[in-house]
């Protein structure tokens, strides 16, 4: 085994990455905070008014970068997972449980604002488009990957099995996607698409990209939160947690 | 090769020694599609119309019911064990139980189906569709069914979960099985969305009795 | 400035309702979802912290 | 032939036991001893393969035995806490289709004799269910013989079993060793066997 990869896998042991994530959170939200009100400031006072879709049109602005974020998460959650297969490390699979819960809330919060964004310009609040089912099937992937963790006891085997998941979701995915996509043709769908319609300004791709970067940040500060606790949760016996400045106090 | 029949023909064995719980399964499937035309009313055009959809989802329904049983039994009894520790590579068993499951749950419904379309008003040519869209999907939700059945292996509340992660991944099965008759009948021919269940149902055969194997060294841990 | 009055800037030209409904469930879910994360942290260093007062005790005992 | 360096198991996050090493050679056997819950099962399930140790070396003849895979498992026969037997079918079929899936074929003559050896005579056409948990454990301790492995890996053996069947299996583990087989056991009870040595966890 060559040096570098021993401090790697330093790098990668708990203990070290706990305080590591610890001081990266704030910088984070932060960054947050910052991409967030530049992201809202061009969606809601600089982008102008949609000629098609009024003032509506302007729930692109979180439901994209939801959208995206949660097919993103997904694939990141899946890497961790397959480098915990492959590589036996123990944080790999601790951040793809991290991940799950918010990537679920991110499919969430993307049908959420198509339902909301449907209702006005479909006249109903859900229909099959394709993208809404693709992302509805995503969300269920999810909740299927966290029920699966949550059953099992042994956190070992949980990881292990998720990874399965995630790896055998990550193959399905585009093929499900595709699969909705000509089931949505055959069956005329929804014509009107939430992210195509308005032509697309200048100023609404800036404010897109930037309120992308937001949820970006937002999901990394939140995951590496939720990481660290369970980071502490499955090495409560070990010397070094309860070494800990704040276990000691 | 002469082990992975051995395993097929043992698990038909069994299942030929508990033939109720292979029935069970098969009138489950039949209640089910016979329910539909009760709830929504007889006419003839509205059933051609929902078919396929009915009974492609009642064939799920009714796989969940038997995927169940797929480890669960010879994980209870060690004999799983004993295949992971048998000189025959793990996967090849896999590979035979799969087949061993769409002989004893996929086939019947196949064999059926073409009896309840008829309750649906299908004509020949359709239930010749409906008979070839399942025949290629049904091992594809066998296979696909496996890896659930072996992640969910000795977890609390597994037939639901089981449910929870394997519905979701049928859908691009339900879609182009049920669309190829949809399609015939509307005159736009099924031979896309037969190709399409083909090639899923190769790369199934090639992923899927993998990713079983895997889970079920993991469960066995 | 698109907007010429705070009313009109909360109306969103008749699709208020929608606009605010979506951003207003966004803000609520990543506010509570940090927060949920930090209680979750918390809650462990509470229980870790027991166990060495625990510990302690056992010691003091003996 | 089978030799343990440094090995250390845990279950969840609790470590069992830690710098295990023992050699065995042709001929040995090893009594695995220790309290509920030390684990010796554990222990079996590392040196068969089934879990991964958390640290340490399995080697036979030589090579880990994580690389040699099938070629183990051709030499190792492994006999746990479950039945591992088929409720549904018969003792003859049992035996016949464990054999067909380590990819071989019985002579009829032979698993006959062997069922007749452990006390089964009469009861080869009848379903395994009907049958007592003594009987059961007999059904699967036929496969010792009709498997010919080297390697006997057995977790608690001689639970259910009558004197009679436990006289029998020691006589049996005995013919084994002196074929220059091998085996490692489980056991609470004391083993009148030679060439034995004993781990305690």
């Amino acid at each position: 085994m060559s040096n570098r990869l021993i401090n790697w896998f330093k790098f990668a042991s708990p203990q070290s990455f706990y305080p590591l994530a610890g001081k990266m959170i704030p910088w984070f939200w932060a960054l947050t905070a910052v991409f967030g009100i530049a992201g809202l400031w061009l969606s809601f006072f600089v982008a102008p008014t949609d000629a098609v879709q009024g003032e509506g049109y302007r729930i692109i602005f979180i439901h994209v970068p939801a959208s995206w974020m949660s097919m993103f998460i997904y694939l990141v959650m899946a890497a961790w997972a397959g480098l915990g297969l492959a590589l036996n490390t123990r944080l790999s699979g601790m951040m793809a449980q991290a991940l799950a819960p918010t990537g679920a809330l991110m499919a969430f919060l993307s049908l959420w604002t198509g339902a909301l964004w449907g209702k006005p310009m479909w006249g109903a609040w859900w229909v099959w488009d394709a993208r809404l089912t693709s992302e509805l099937i995503l969300f269920f992937l999810y909740i299927g990957f966290i029920a699966l963790q949550a059953a099992i006891d042994d956190p070992r085997r949980a990881d292990k099995a998720g990874a399965i998941l995630a790896l055998v979701g990550v193959v399905n995915i585009p093929i499900i996607y595709f699969s909705v996509k000509w089931w949505n043709t055959l069956h005329q769908g929804a014509s009107v698409s939430l992210t195509k319609s308005p032509s697309m300004a200048q100023t609404m791709l800036w404010g897109m990209l930037l309120m992308a970067l937001a949820f970006w940040m937002y999901s990394i500060a939140v995951a590496l939160m939720r990481v660290r606790a369970i980071i502490l949760e499955r090495e409560t016996h070990t010397e070094w947690v309860k070494e800990l400045e704040a276990v000691k106090r | 090769m002469s082990a992975l029949l051995a395993i097929v023909r043992r698990d038909l064995l069994l299942a030929m020694r508990r033939k109720s719980e292979m029935l069970t399964a098969l009138f489950f499937f039949i209640i089910v599609v016979s329910l539909f035309p009760l709830g929504i009313g007889p006419e003839p055009v509205l059933l051609r119309k929902i078919a396929p959809g009915v009974l492609w989802v009642a064939a799920l329904l009714a796989t969940m019911l038997s995927l169940n049983r797929l480890f669960a039994a010879d994980h209870a009894d060690g004999t799983l064990e004993q295949l992971a520790l048998s000189p025959t590579p793990l996967g090849l068993l896999v590979t035979g139980k799969i087949a061993a499951h769409w002989l004893t749950s996929g086939l019947p419904l196949v064999l059926l189906a073409p009896v309840l379309g008829v309750q649906f008003d299908l004509d020949a040519s359709a239930l010749g569709i409906l008979v070839g869209a399942l025949l290629l999907g049904t091992p594809l939700l066998s296979l696909i069914g496996a890896i659930g059945a072996a992640l969910t292996l000795g977890v609390r509340g597994g037939g639901v979960l089981l449910s929870l992660l394997v519905l979701p991944l049928y859908v691009p099965a339900l879609i182009f099985g049920a669309g190829a008759v949809e399609a015939h009948i509307s005159g736009l021919g099924a031979s896309g969305h037969l190709s399409l269940l083909a090639a899923l149902l190769a790369l199934a055969v090639f992923f899927a009795p993998w990713a079983t194997t895997a889970a079920l060294r993991v469960a066995m841990e | 400035m698109i907007w010429n009055s705070p009313a009109e800037f909360f109306a969103m030209g008749g699709y208020g309702l929608y606009v605010w409904g979506s951003f207003g469930a966004c803000v609520l879910f990543m506010v509570a979802e940090p927060i949920m994360a930090a209680r979750r942290h918390k809650q462990i260093l509470r229980t870790l912290r027991r166990a060495r007062i625990a510990e302690d005790l056992d010691k003091e005992a003996k | 032939m089978l030799s343990v360096t440094d090995l250390a198991c845990v279950r969840g996050e609790r470590r069992l036991f830690s710098d295990l090493a023992f050699d065995l050679a042709p001929g040995e056997w090893l009594h695995v001893q220790g309290e509920n819950g030390a684990g010796k099962t554990t222990l079996l399930r590392a040196l068969v393969g089934l879990s991964p140790p958390a640290a340490g070396e399995i080697r036979w003849r030589g090579a880990p035995i994580g690389r040699l895979g099938e070629d183990y498992r051709r030499e190792l026969l492994y006999l746990g806490h479950h039945g591992a037997v088929k409720e549904d079918l018969t003792p003859l079929e049992n035996l016949r289709v464990a054999a067909a899936l380590d990819g071989r074929q019985l002579d009829e003559r032979d698993t006959l004799a062997t069922l007749h050896r452990f006390g089964l005579k009469g009861r080869e056409e009848l379903p395994v269910r009907f049958l007592s948990a003594g009987q059961k454990r007999r059904v699967l301790l036929a496969r010792l013989v009709t498997r010919q492995a080297t390697l006997w890996i057995l977790d608690e053996p001689f639970t259910a079993l009558d004197v009679k069947a436990v006289d029998m299996l020691s006589a049996l583990i005995g013919e084994h060793l002196a074929a220059g087989g091998m085996a490692i056991l489980t056991s609470h009870q004391t083993m009148p066997m030679a060439n034995g040595r004993a781990v305690k966890l």
